[in-house]
């Protein structure tokens, strides 16, 4: 893992399978007040590609009720939806082909097959199952996963476009409880990396792109803010300046102190 | 007159006997909007709507994008 | 401390003592390859307070040497002196006393009292004696001191404008090492508290912020990285975003998961 | 000519008997730049470098700002 | 998970499938620069259980070389045959059923199966399989895994005696990298959970066992100490020390402190 | 500060001034149910020295009122009067003189000079003060401060016995904030340094050890356990624990794994 | 009888015009335990309590070991 | 004499025509020692040493315990 620093006039761009962007904060659509407040929340963030859910319609509802997409417009957002609620490799997969028809063949999708648990962990197995179809199937994948790097490196390998391992619980806002993990994912795939889950305030977004990942994806962090559009604001430049740290290429650490100011020339001391 | 008997999300429901897809969607004031249609779980696509006819049994499943992280 | 959310239009200001600020990111002047170098960096970093030291001249060197000054005009930049270099209180106050006829009467000053120690750490005991005079003497005292509380307390006690406590070594980068302290700091004391010294790379700087910090002062993490005008700008945007996350209010922390997408209406389920 | 013999930032130096701080300044070409001036560890003002007489034993301490953290 | 505290006369026992142990610190038998040296720190550890690879004997030695088991005699310690070096399901049933017919039926294995990865991971898939195999052919099942607790619970569904997740790479002496991860595996597996690589000195094998953990299993960080039988005694008594803490109730943790001496009849104070 | 370690037959005595120990816990004798319990728990704990805080004694309170010291004799025990509540350097240099008178003539001390603040963290000023004065008057003072490197060594030309550096505030629990703080203390101090306060379980009194410190004393810990009687158990285990790992010199730590087991020789393969 | 009015830990006391703090002791029952004894901020060794007298205006702490960290 | 070529361990090794697997671990001076064979993927109990014969292309293959993590 080489850092290539682009040039000052360069832009320092951000692509997946076969699509290129400029932010490299994803963001979800979840947990928020309502629709007005998803929208202003996600400009703020400046993210370019937004996660939604796929379910069922209501049947019977009022069929003037305002839609996700129409605050969200698919010609100005790259919409990714995600396979939330499945369980098997099974439902994931039928929840892909049903959002490729939604997104009139739109292929690029966030794979998540959660375990029925607490943590709201993957289950790694069904995932990795879950994967090999989605890519035989011509899908581009960007796959939910656990911190384990093997695991990572066998979804890079079925062909998953982007890997995002958890930082720590969906929606707990923890923190990255592993950074060893998430150094030992970055320092062998290829595929763009992304922490999906866990960050709860901008300097773990900052951490997360100072490991030298490619992009973070979050909700709760933004949604569930006091503030959620300021959130956003510090969230966009919480993932920026993390991304100019890492390819800035911080100080050594050093176990002492060495002095910021000259030692020399001081004032009313005999020279030396 | 003759009807058929569908689930659509799980929901039992009924049409005229000779009833499409499109005939469905309108019924539900579904049509023109941003909805995915599956039927037996196969897809359904959008331009096949109105050439699919509902037969008693089927099974539809039809969504939509919603928020979500 | 009760967070004032600034509205949406107003600045998010930062007053130390008579003086008001629109950056919350302060610089030192050390370490640059060269003044060039330093002068684009501090553009970068959008700092408007930069730190120097007080030092002779040297006698019979080159007239039209450049000067520090010309790079940084005192117009443009705030220039805070600071007392590096002393380790009495004596000299302490005799270099603010040349540095204020030197900047033309400005008794903003940086107090700092380093003991002859490889931390160096301040000196507490010559602090405070130091930061009595001065302030007596009509100063207005930003004084760089240790994460102790007390001492804290004693020296905003004594009348210094804002409180300094170290995050780690000058120098060395290592980060904050304790943010308890910092944040028993925050909770007491009324002028403004700022991390001087430790920070290493922006998250560093986001986290201090996060904690209530009014603001961060750094020289080597800029001045030794890699490409120091880029980390220039990872750190103006580190020190917003940490300040933004803070006034923003984070989600509240959860020992478990909770999901980002709603559990019900999934494709596939008999509804229960 | 009568000399006075002085200490500048540490170093002997020696001035003709009744140079002034600003004599002292335009010999080390320091005039005109920004600098602060100590006088036996008071602090010289700007505007008294002019007629500040030097004697014998004094110590002087000039400075300027430079680059630091 | 509710504590049952044992009273002071009763033993505080640990038991996997059909044994009970006293001592709750497993150790390895490689990297000892001799086996006397082997022998006496695993005496001093007070290890009831100690794990051993299996390996072809060197056809054509020197058939007088001395054999491991002569200085760790079965009927003194419960030899726990790993399956280190396998990288496939298959190999690690083979070498299990090896192990089984070298110890006279002995049934207790220790299931490894690691990617061929600078990590030392486990491939969880590969593990169960492995698992799967083994338990149907009788063998009580002791496995190392991640520290992934949706492959925890599997492993235990799958009827594992107990689940050994990694605290840090094996041999790396980082200590427990995700707490988080094993308090959740704690929080649900009723088999008991043991910390299996990862510690690298003695504080970290107590905080395994504070965090609730059946038992720790090591290997470098006493055979690789400068003074291999002075930490195994060290080790002996952290395990010891962080299971009494764990059993003890440790205080409530308080973000501010408490005086341990009474505040009032002091000295020289009117009464108030 | 190099490692000289015991023979296997030398006892690894600990010495304060003029006074020679084996165990390194010491411990505090407030916040127990009863005297009874005190009186457990520090036999448990197998500590040498006990602190005791002076205090008028009730006029007119029952004169059979049990007394601490029936409990803990001075002939068993190493009574280390302490300064608790006083918050000046008169007060705690009366309260070490009426210790002494006290104890027959008994002139080690513990010396604390806490701010009035809700860290409780000392008034560093106050203690240097005091240190001095009851040095010039003969006692044999261990101080209590904060983790200041400089203090520390300032305290030590004084002439105090032992410093004893807080780990987190007294009664907390925290553990210790600052280790690098304590490690710099220990870098240059040549009387024996202990950490007094922030201990809340068994591996934080280990990882002080580990550290290289001689000793810790602490109070709450023990006293507010759920079961304080095991957790004195547990607490004189760690610290024993930490000091041995600390003499026996750890691992060394990797950033990568190693294995444990060969990885030649294995069933299957083809001899490479 | 003439008494001596004494401040003992803070609190108004008085006793027999020629008590001694031997005596003072004995009244508070306190007499062999393990105390220590000032007298206007000086310390009262064990050895001196019979032959120390008090007087009108004296103020006396007496302390004893109590739990503490 | 007739031999059976086998693999032990990997390295190829040939035997006397009628030997059993007791023949080979007491030619490899093994006889007694704590090892398990396999013969052909197949666990050979210590029983059946003395009856199992070798044939030719057969893989055997004798572990031991080490040391190990």
């Amino acid at each position: 893992m080489s850092i290539v620093r682009p040039g000052a006039s360069e832009a320092d761009r951000f692509t997946v399978g076969s699509h290129t962007f400029n932010s490299r904060l994803l963001v979800g659509t979840g947990k928020y007040r309502d629709f007005e407040q998803t929208r202003l929340a996600i400009e703020a963030s400046g993210a370019e590609i937004v996660t939604v859910a796929i379910r069922r319609t209501n049947i019977g509802q009022n069929a003037d009720e305002p839609n996700l997409l129409d605050y969200l417009p698919p010609d100005k957002y790259t919409i990714l939806p995600n396979t939330a609620g499945c369980h098997t490799a099974k439902d994931a997969v039928r929840t892909c082909r049903l959002a490729r028809e939604l997104l009139d063949g739109w292929n690029l999708v966030k794979l998540e097959v959660l375990s029925e648990h607490k943590t709201l962990y993957p289950d790694v197995v069904e995932t990795l199952n879950a994967a090999e179809v989605l890519v035989r199937d011509g899908f581009e994948v960007m796959v939910y996963t656990s911190d384990d790097p093997i695991v990572a490196r066998q979804l890079e390998a079925i062909g998953c476009k982007a890997v995002m391992p958890l930082g720590a619980p969906i929606g707990s806002g923890l923190g990255l409880q592993n950074p060893y993990n998430i150094a030992m994912i970055l320092e062998e795939l290829t595929v763009p990396v992304l922490v999906d889950a866990g960050v709860g305030t901008a300097s773990e977004a900052a951490v997360a792109m100072e490991l030298g990942c490619d992009g973070v994806l979050m909700n709760t962090a933004i949604a569930l803010a006091e503030d959620p559009i300021m959130m956003a604001r510090a969230m966009r430049l919480a993932v920026e300046s993390g991304r100019l740290a890492y390819l800035a290429g911080r100080m050594p650490r050093r176990a002492h102190a060495s002095a910021s100011s000259p030692m020399d020339n001081l004032v009313g001391r005999r020279p030396g | 007159m003759k009807t058929v008997d569908i689930s659509v999300n799980g929901e039992a429901c009924s049409m005229p006997a000779d009833a499409s897809v499109a005939d469905l969607l309108a019924e539900l004031k579904l049509a023109g909007r941003r909805i995915a249609v599956e039927l037996n779980e196969n897809i359904v696509p959008k331009s096949s709507y109105a050439q699919t006819r509902l037969a008693t049994g089927d099974q539809l499943e039809i969504v939509h994008a919603i928020g979500g992280g």
